[in-house]
């Protein structure tokens, strides 16, 4: 049922959300706890600035990181210009797309679950000893859980289904960055229904069966809770 | 060697085909990137790897042989696209295509005349007949000419303009009615192909798209073919 | 050494102004009326509240002086919060572990199975906080401030959400505290009662000035502070053991006035102790009577006499060389003719040992 | 009409099983150490805590019955909880309106005004929760659950946070409430003193069950009960003001065992009023003594003696037809040779006018 | 610069993300709320379903769409049978498609907002005399305000982005179901970048505009918090 390039596209695929889904988590983070935190007057801008690769299309946001990224775009040209590999149609070029582009949906989460939790637990922490970063991890990020779990879960999500982004800066080049969903729009585009089908299906199952596996640990967790 | 191309959405079907015979009889590796050919032609602007384009239609090759991004000379015209009238229904659509005129469809799918040279066609035939106007509150456009099919298939759409060759394969007969639309109606979907980077494999495989066995698949998939000079 | 403190943090209406010194040895009662800056004051002390201009240093440790500033987390102290304070996403044993842990091995002093113990809450330790009462609760932030082994304790009125049974357990273990490991306390109460029996010095706040500091015996007799007429106005008198009678049960306790007869506390003789003599429960007679079930009556000179409301006079009277407060009715002093310099017997209906 | 109240609440280590009847007139107080399940109680009352099979009838007013139950917000109470529970998006004074808003204008008896005034909280109007000290923030929450009117008002440790002064202005207003209004109040409390201040009625929990029920005075002085050996051990008696000395500002009250003087109070003669005598604070003399700053001294007959520790003796004594009651030492006891049925005089240093 | 399809896509975009947005707020806070409090065992099968949409592309999402709200298909059919219109290629077949694929970002943050709430503020307003529907809205509403907005922008920047299933779906209409993502799409497909350019431009610094108000108003909101 499933040929050699399907099966590539679904390594890449789980490798690419998983990535991705990190690495939004490892600078969402922290940023969401700085936006959660700051002072700062201007930061409602920056709120702004997470929020807006969204209102693109993601052909569109695909379109100008293609430009930006390639040889003569500012980024991928000051790149080339210190030696570097370009990034487009390369697994990495894929990673900053899903990164750039799923960013809202790791930050505002985890920020909204950081705010909520209010100054205290930090606090009391800080006078059992615990260092900043300790008590990040030990109190504001158990106390964030529900936070991490929606981010964790939309970034990853959001990510398999995303496709135009990919498809454009990633090339649709299958074993290095032809992921799912372009192998399943490919197939329903030329009308292999049946592939299309079992693709769709299995991806379906697997994602649910995943997102279960998911909330119910997070159950099993929050039973310890108020 | 392994060569990668570029390929326009309509044409996956017979490439694969190609290029399962081109390995076959050649040693080399082919693969395939599907998907518009706006796209493929920015990302190929941008660098994309791709050793060979196969094009939705003449403009983008034109361009890019302009441009000096295609090695010169490659350009040439692989295959024809016919236009067809086409309801997965039987008796919807006549042999004349009077169901445009007379018929109680809801919608009729085109593709978008912009994007798609077979949506352009498309248009050619209703202005022709003077109904381009009058039908606009019932026509939908697909982004593609893919998408256009997925309108009739589902039932959303009674009938649609879409590609011979997407009704059309050699093992099996035509469903539904059809309106083959006389090519006198449109101007002709031409295809054309560049090659982008010098690579002998690359050039044995554009040879090969040209030789009789594969003119005879490509017709087979509801291609014209054009004169092999 | 001692404890210097310097803080000045402005909060619009509100302003925290203080600049004082403390002991760096035995428990301070840092007390005031609601709102008068006692949890501010102590936020700072922990390095909780920001306050760019301040100065504190506590025994050898320099923790603020301007822009130098210890962090919270580096400065060896235990906080109790005013409100319950604890881990929701951790059960009441993983409170108590979690200051533990951060603590050096060699640095633990206190043993968090006798605070568990003595604070009654080993049947909780798999609960978690949202299955707790509000004194449960408060039991534990207390137990979990102590296991971190503290070099200082900052606890905001601790024991207010407890029964007095509860809290009779308790204020003796926060006393061998300090005899024991020689932890200095802050202690914000608005009980006078619990900072009677427990402060060995007295810091009064006034909407946020320090309107005087002290040792408690001497903060406690002072007709010019308000402690001096609450209803529970006291003195506190040093004493020692003196000896013990077996068959009541007593314990004899000397003090420059005469001796105390109190319910027997197993102490060695020599001992020294405090004693706490409540105004209201000091009553003046003339004569020394008899046929009374009164044990404690000291001859005693009167050097005072303050009005405290209309129909009461407060009465600061000297046994020995220490000081005494009574307090009688205005009618009472006129019928005996109470005035400074006379002699009167002083008889204390309850006295109770604090330490 | 009374108020019938019967839940069993299973926690698994802890089951809440009460049934009984209180008074729905006056101030009900429910005390019991940490723990025993005053708020899970409370909580039920309010219809917070599900119990399916309970019954609650609250003067002609059936909250539950089995599978019927009247929800939270059609109850006409008054909750403050024990802790802190603003609202932290609204402002003081949006949190006072919160509920008057939701009550018609024309079951609004308690002015808002009044309270806040009492409570000391006019100045804190604009703060947020978060702006507040704890103390504050509990003056709201009280004037808040005040400022519904409520048909009873339930309250979990009101003034725990406070201090005695602010104490002092409050509890008498919490008494106006159930003369003025006649809304009962079931106040929960670990405070003997708050009890026996404010209490008609009392209610003794024990681990989740009903200790004992019944008037304050009587539960007070029961020999049976740990009330009567606690530190705070102590008597309530009714009595009527027999007239005032206005040299001295003084007020006379009479019970049938003779005259207290307590300091002025501005109340007509003839009006009843509750007088408590600690037993720490009352001692026994064989004669009448003359020459003392004592002015409550009455003769009294012993009732019963029990041991209360080691070196102490609980006495309860008749006067007239009131009990005292007197801690002495079990010295003194032998000393004056004090047995069931003999005559002594009970001197009681202090007594407190308590309405 | 711009044209009458322009101007037309970027009204039906607006009423479409507004509508979403709205619909999905309406929908999504209940079930919300529900997910937050209810004790159902198997309730995480449920938000396992939420999220799944969104692991599918959306051009296949829309396809399947298609076929369900088809005439041959079980929704369309039914609907048919009825005597109903049907859905595809009208607006409120964009509708749907639009709020079955943002739902995750809409019901997720209302969630972790609603469950760290914690039960004690419904208890005492509750004692005030709210009842249920009164304390919802004037006590967990506003107090899970941050989820809110997250959930708001979310949904709305989504919608305007979303393409797939709009194009999908809708059949691309013009005045009618033709969106601005699709308008945008149609220009970098067929070269004319100048005018996506152009639209894009105005798109990112139109949203920007609206985003950057909505945070600076949450902004001087939240300075009444704690
Ligand atoms: N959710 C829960 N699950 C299990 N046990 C609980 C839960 N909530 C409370 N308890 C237990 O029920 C008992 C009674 O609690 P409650 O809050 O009624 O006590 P309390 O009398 O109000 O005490 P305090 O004076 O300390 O406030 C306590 O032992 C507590 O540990
Ligand atoms: N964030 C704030 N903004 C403005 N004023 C504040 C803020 N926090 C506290 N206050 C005010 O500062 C004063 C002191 O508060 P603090 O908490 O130190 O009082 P406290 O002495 O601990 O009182 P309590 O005994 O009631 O707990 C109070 O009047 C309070 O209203
Ligand atoms: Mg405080
Ligand atoms: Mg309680």
């Amino acid at each position: 049922m499933l040929n050699d390039a399907d099966l590539a596209a679904i390594a890449i695929t789980l490798k690419l959300a998983a990535t991705t889904t990190l690495i939004l988590l490892l600078l969402g983070t922290p940023f969401a706890w700085w936006l959660a935190h700051t002072r700062w007057r201007y930061k409602f801008m920056l709120e702004a600035v997470v929020a807006l690769p969204l209102v693109l299309p993601p052909t569109v946001l695909g379109f100008y990181l293609l430009v930006a990224l390639g040889p003569q775009g500012p980024v991928g040209g000051l790149l080339e210009h210190l030696g570097g590999q370009p990034l487009v149609f390369t697994f990495t070029g894929l990673v900053i797309g899903s990164v750039l582009y799923s960013m809202p949906f790791v930050v505002q989460p985890l920020q909204g679950a950081f705010a909520s939790i209010g100054p205290r637990p930090m606090e009391v922490a800080a006078t059992l000893r615990a260092s900043p970063l300790d008590r990040f991890f030990t109190v504001a990020v158990p106390l964030a859980r529900s936070g991490f779990l929606t981010a964790a879960v939309l970034g990853f999500a959001h990510t398999v289904g995303e496709f135009g982004v990919v498809l454009m800066i990633g090339g649709n080049i299958p074993g290095q960055t032809q992921v799912l969903s372009i192998a399943i729009y490919d197939h329903v585009e030329v009308l292999e229904y049946g592939h299309a089908h079992w693709l769709s299906g299995g991806l379906l199952l697997a994602s649910f069966l995943m997102l279960m596996a998911v909330y119910a640990l997070n159950r099993r967790f929050s039973l310890v809770r108020p | 060697d392994e060569i990668h191309i570029a390929v326009a959405s309509n044409f996956t079907h017979t490439i694969k085909l190609l290029g399962t015979r081109f390995e076959a009889s050649s040693g080399h590796k082919v693969t395939f990137s599907f998907g518009s050919t706006g796209k493929h032609y920015a990302q190929i602007k941008h660098g994309a790897p791709f050793h060979a384009l196969f094009a939705a239609d003449v403009k983008r090759p034109e361009l890019l042989d302009k441009e000096g991004i295609a090695l010169p000379g490659s350009r040439f015209t692989y295959a024809i696209g016919k236009v067809v009238l086409w309801s997965p229904i039987k008796d919807v659509v006549d042999a004349q295509g009077k169901v445009l005129q007379d018929g109680t469809f809801r919608h009729l799918a085109i593709a978008s005349p912009k994007l798609a040279p077979y949506g352009r066609a498309a248009r050619q035939v209703l202005v022709q007949r003077g109904i381009w106007e009058a039908l606009q509150g019932r026509m939908v456009r697909g982004e593609n000419i893919g998408q256009t099919f997925q309108f009739v298939k589902s039932g959303n759409a009674e009938l649609g303009f879409i590609a011979l060759s997407q009704i059309k394969h050699p093992a099996r007969a035509i469903e539904g009615s059809v309106w083959a639309v006389p090519q006198s109606l449109y101007s002709p979907i031409e295809q054309q192909a560049v090659l982008l980077r010098e690579s002998d494999a690359a050039r044995a495989f554009l040879t090969f798209v040209r030789s009789d066995e594969s003119l005879e698949i490509m017709r087979g998939f509801g291609y014209a073919t054009p004169n092999v000079e | 050494m001692s404890i210097q403190i310097r803080f000045k943090i402005d909060r619009g209406e509100f302003v925290l102004d203080v600049d004082m010194e403390i002991p760096d040895r035995g428990i301070t009662a840092v007390f005031g009326p609601s709102g008068c800056g006692k949890t501010t004051l102590l936020r700072a002390i922990a390095g909780l509240e920001p306050c760019h201009d301040g100065y504190l240093r506590v025994g050898e440790m320099l923790w603020q002086d301007g822009a130098f500033f210890v962090p919270p987390h580096k400065r060896p102290l235990g906080y109790v919060f005013q409100e319950a304070s604890l881990f929701a996403h951790l059960n009441v044993c993983r409170n108590l572990e979690y200051g533990i842990k951060r603590v050096p091995a060699s640095q633990r002093r206190v043993s968090l199975h006798k605070a568990i113990e003595l604070l009654g809450i080993g049947p909780l330790l798999e609960h978690t906080a949202g299955q707790l009462s509000g004194g449960e609760r408060q039991r534990v932030a207390i137990a979990r401030a102590l296991a971190v082994s503290p070099g200082i304790l900052l606890m905001d009125e601790p024991l207010a959400a407890l029964d007095q049974a509860r809290k009779q357990e308790i204020l003796p273990y926060l006393e061998s505290l300090h005899d024991e490991f020689d932890i200095p306390v802050i202690y914000v109460s608005h009980s006078q009662d619990e900072v009677a029996r427990l402060a060995d010095h007295l810091v009064l706040l006034e909407a946020g000035r320090v309107r005087a500091t002290g040792p408690i015996g001497e903060m406690l007799t002072r007709l010019d502070l308000p402690l001096a007429y609450g209803n529970d106005a006291e003195a506190l008198i040093e004493a020692v053991v003196a000896g013990h009678d077996d068959e009541y049960d007593l314990t004899l306790l000397d003090f420059s006035g005469g001796r105390f007869t109190v319910s027997r506390h197993d102490l060695p003789v020599g001992h020294p102790v405090r004693v706490r003599v409540i105004a209201r429960d000091v009553s003046l007679t003339l004569e020394h009577q008899s046929g009374t079930s009164i044990l404690n009556i000291f001859p005693a000179t009167i050097e005072e006499i303050t009005p405290a409301g209309s129909a009461q006079m407060m009465i600061k009277l000297m046994s020995g060389d220490v000081t005494l407060l009574a307090r009688v009715t205005r009618k009472s002093a006129s019928v005996l003719d109470l005035k400074p310099g006379k002699l009167v017997y002083a008889q204390a209906k309850s006295v109770a040992l604090l330490s």
